[in-house]
């Protein structure tokens, strides 16, 4: 009876100590485990794959470093995808520090000959969220006049034609934080395609505009990115992480099974001892 | 008009017009309230601060007040403002930690006037209310901190949080303090809920000005807002029941306008 | 080696963290100055020196003015900038709520009542907003209602909950990956 | 004067930006596009104020000796620093080496410990207390186990399960949640713009 008890009382920190340990076992020595591509993801890629080669693309990097692991894989599976369509990309930034993961990505692209201001344009960082995107979305060369490196932004072609964001055939905005009626809400005018990549948590949110189509698709987390990873053929980190993924739920339900059998447990305790 | 908002601003005017209608009525016929715990608990949190002698923490969030997520900001400074006074009043300690700088001179000039109506001007200094940093995790680490070292007593958490949320309210339960949340944040309510003593779901946190003020015509505004609920209800209904009949039905396109 | 004081909270509260925590705050609030410094330059300093144009000075003097709160005469001053913000926030919630958050959610949920699920979802919102009715008198309906949307919120909750595991997890799989994968080299 | 100047300026401010959204008229359209680039040069000048709070706080500590004023020190030290540098040009090999070594890895270092904090608060909380926790926790349980591939192999229905809660439960209660929410946004909102919630003035008049 009393170790059963104590399957309520655990320390925290057990529990933590075995989350690094059985976490990091499925890294080094993957199991492999099947993943299978949900419909969110099938959506989603083909709506990407439907854009032509020419087609501009608004990207919004609205996610600090912090979220990166979550949410990157998407940013890199699609950037990859596009490119390999010859669809250009301009990228911009509602929270500061996704301008510099912006440009690393830019960057990396740069040197496997991608060029700067004709595939792709980083127009950096814009602060005061939504106002700013408000102002954005009506005259794009008014409210960011010089890029991320400092250049005038109408001077380079890819900007040609390109004033409000109608001008562009699709925005996504991949988030660790942004509303999922925001993007949509300063668009509306343009009912343009909207693809939104979010973090995990943020997929039930998403939900309700996916279904009443005002989200043209919706991808959510690192399972998303893995799956968009298998679509496009090129597995990546994601695909790896999915085995502790499955590690890691499987400890806490484990955990939480020992709470339930503790607390039933004491309950039965207290009944017969008439309290 | 602008294409598209004109359904927009015709519901919009309406809501407007139930919650002015309330206003003025509660003047002379005061509306009974539900209780809403978690409002209730911020009394008991104080309290509880105060027989312990220990601080209690509050942070109004990750929100800013330019954008559409103000509101719930704005709930969480009459929440601040609310506490400040049973605060003042209890000569009880009150640490309020800020991450947004817009609502950082917001929060001094709230609490400030706080002290200054529970006639106890002289117990505010300037480290009451402490800016942070807007980095979001660096704020976190903050609070956990304050939290850890000061060993609050209570923890109350309103307005728009993110991914901080879980640790702020894990650390408030793992040093034992009783902890208020509320938040309009659907995905961050979950983690609230779990590690919390009390909670405030999104319209109970925007009802917190009106619910802890008390006077007629702040819960006039509720029960005007309970109007357009009862007419988002009927909608629903009605339209509900007119697609199971005919799957286009006009009057849906009015909706779309 | 400040990721390594910052997870030493786990165990306790420390002086590692303590430093590191402060440190955060430090560059934390710094590097946001930086980029508002930045904005301030663009969007104001240059087009008032370079284009002329004067409008611009309005806000540098607004931003000013909030720092008339560290002198006691002319503090109220403060509140004016801030009152432009408060107006502006509010207006740019409720504009926007109506629309994406009211309309479009009535909307969507008008849903021929021919199968079971359709049901649920119709009735699960007149339940939630049952519960979310503040002022009305008691009686059974509504409370019948308001219980049922309270398990529908619950419901909810729980699979945003059991999703947010994942999402959590993934991050910290992030971080396994960069330091056993980046520095130490076991994860291939 | 002083209450009066700053309820009516918020009131009209936000009118404006109403009437704005809701008619094509060009000037106004033009003013309150104006204003929302005045905002963003407000808040800019706001985290000045908040930066010079968190010093004037941090110096007080430190001249009064705190047992803790090094880390104080520590503070104020790195928060010059990275004003310093980040203002002489965001490129600054100072600068970048706090971004790249000290706001990204802590951040992520932050970020990622919800993991364990969520672990530790699902097995604290998720226990059958009620009916109420019976349906947080079982729901919860099942998405957990149909979103990680690892539920798929223990059997085939979690995802379908899992996919049916979001599809119908979940949006049922994010729907009446958000039309809740955009309800008190408006009476917020409202409250705000008639100057009768007038926290931003320091409570009531």
């Amino acid at each position: 009876m009393d170790t059963i008890l104590k399957l309520g009382r655990i320390d925290r920190r057990v529990l933590y100590i075995l989350m690094v340990v059985l976490l990091l076992w499925p890294l080094i020595k993957p199991l492999g485990l099947p993943v299978s591509v949900s419909s969110w993801t099938r959506q989603a890629y083909g709506k990407i794959d439907g854009l032509k080669a020419g087609d501009r693309v608004i990207i919004d990097f609205n996610y600090p470093a912090a979220g990166m692991a979550d949410v990157h894989p998407q940013t890199a599976a699609i950037f990859n995808h596009l490119m390999k369509k010859n669809v250009r990309v301009v990228a911009i930034a509602f929270v500061d520090q996704g301008a510099t993961i912006a440009d690393n990505l830019i960057r990396s692209w740069e040197a496997q000959g991608k060029k700067y201001g004709e595939d792709f344009i980083h127009l950096g960082y814009l602060a005061g969220g939504e106002t700013a995107m408000a102002a954005f979305v009506r005259d794009i060369p008014k409210a960011v006049p010089t890029d991320y490196r400092g250049k005038p932004v109408s001077s380079w072609p890819i900007m040609e034609g390109l004033k409000t964001a109608g001008d562009a055939q699709m925005l996504m905005y991949f988030t660790t934080s942004l509303l999922p009626e925001t993007w949509i809400r300063q668009t509306s005018q343009w009912k343009m395609p909207i693809i939104g990549g979010v973090i995990t948590v943020m997929g039930p949110q998403g939900e309700p505009f996916l279904q009443s189509g005002q989200l043209a698709g919706l991808l959510v987390g690192m399972r998303c990115g893995a799956e968009y990873e298998i679509m496009s053929k090129a597995p990546g980190p994601a695909v790896a992480a999915m085995d502790a993924q499955s590690i890691g739920h499987l400890l806490i339900i484990v955990f939480i099974i020992f709470g339930n059998i503790a607390y039933f447990a004491e309950r039965q305790g207290r009944k017969r001892s008439g309290l | 008009m602008v294409t598209g908002r004109v359904t927009s601003f015709v519901i919009l005017v309406v809501i407007f017009a139930a919650i002015i209608y309330n206003m003025q009525r509660a003047k002379t016929r005061l509306p009974q309230m539900r209780r809403i715990a978690g409002l209730d608990a911020i009394e008991e949190a104080v309290g509880r601060a105060t027989e312990m002698g220990r601080p209690v923490f509050f942070t109004p969030g990750m929100g800013d007040i330019t954008t559409s997520t103000a509101s719930e900001t704005f709930a969480a400074l009459e929440m601040m403002s609310y506490t400040a006074q049973l605060t003042a009043r209890n000569d009880t300690g009150l640490i309020v930690g800020v991450a947004i700088a817009n609502v950082y001179p917001l929060s001094e000039q709230v609490v400030e006037q706080a002290y200054l109506q529970a006639g106890r001007p002289d117990a505010y200094h300037d480290d009451m209310v402490r800016f942070l940093s807007p980095t979001q995790f660096a704020y976190a680490s903050a609070c956990m901190g304050i939290i850890e070292r000061e060993k609050v007593a209570s923890t109350i958490m309103a307005g728009r949080f993110l991914a901080e949320a879980m640790l702020l309210a894990e650390v408030s339960s793992q040093v034992g303090a009783i902890s208020i949340a509320g938040t309009g944040s659907e995905y961050q309510l979950p983690f609230f809920i779990a590690a919390c003593d009390y909670t405030l779901l999104g319209e109970e946190l925007l009802a917190a000005g009106a619910y802890l003020a008390r006077d007629p015509v702040r819960l006039g505004s509720l029960a005007g807002q309970d109007w357009s609920k009862l007419l988002a209800l009927v909608m629903v209904l009605i339209g509900a029941i007119m697609v199971t009949f005919n799957p286009k039905p006009p009057l849906l396109d009015l909706l779309k306008k | 080696m400040l990721t390594l004081a910052a997870y030493s909270f786990l165990y306790k509260e420390n002086r590692f963290y303590r430093a590191a925590e402060h440190i955060y705050v430090g560059a934390g609030a710094g590097y946001s100055l930086v980029m508002g410094y930045t904005n301030v330059l663009n969007k104001a300093w240059n087009p008032i020196v370079q284009k002329g144009q004067i409008q611009m000075l309005i806000p540098v003097i607004l931003g000013l003015l909030l720092f008339a709160r560290f002198t006691k005469s002319v503090r109220w001053l403060a509140r004016i900038p801030l009152a432009l913000l408060v107006g502006m926030g509010a207006a740019i919630a409720l504009r926007g709520a109506v629309e994406a958050q009211f309309i479009s959610q009535v909307r969507a949920t008008m849903v021929p009542l021919t199968n079971i699920n359709n049901l649920l979802v119709v009735t699960g919102v007149m339940g939630v907003l049952c519960y979310f009715f503040f002022t009305f008198p008691k009686n059974r309906p509504i409370q019948i209602g308001a219980s049922y949307g309270r398990w529908m919120i619950m419901i909810t909750m729980g699979a945003a909950f059991g999703n947010a595991v994942m999402g959590r997890i993934s991050l910290f799989i992030g971080v396994l990956q960069f330091m056993f994968g980046q520095w130490i080299q076991i994860i291939k | 004067m002083r209450r009066e100047v700053p309820v009516f300026l918020a009131g009209a401010v936000g009118v404006l930006m109403i009437i704005e959204y809701f008619f094509n008229v060009p000037l106004m359209r033009s003013w309150s596009t104006e204003i929302q680039n005045w905002a963003v040069i407000i808040s800019a000048f706001a985290l000045g104020l908040g930066a010079v709070g968190l010093a004037r706080n941090h110096v007080a500590r430190i001249s009064q000796k705190k047992p803790d004023s090094i880390n104080s020190v520590l503070l104020i030290v790195t928060l010059v620093v990275t004003i310093v540098s980040g203002i002489a040009s965001r490129t600054n090999p100072t600068f970048l080496f706090i971004f790249n070594n000290v706001i990204t890895p802590l951040g992520s270092a932050f970020y990622a410990m919800v993991a364990f904090f969520v672990a530790s608060s699902a097995y604290r909380a998720f226990r059958a207390r009620s009916l109420e926790a019976v349906m947080f926790l079982v729901a919860g349980t099942i998405v957990m186990l149909g979103r990680a591939p690892v539920g798929e192999i223990i059997w085939k229905q979690f995802p379908v399960i899992t996919e049916w809660i979001m599809k119908y439960p979940n949006l049922a209660g994010m729907r009446g949640f958000q039309i809740g929410v955009a309800v008190g946004v408006i009476g917020v909102g409202l409250r705000v713009l008639l100057g009768i919630d007038r926290s931003y003035l320091g409570g009531e008049a």
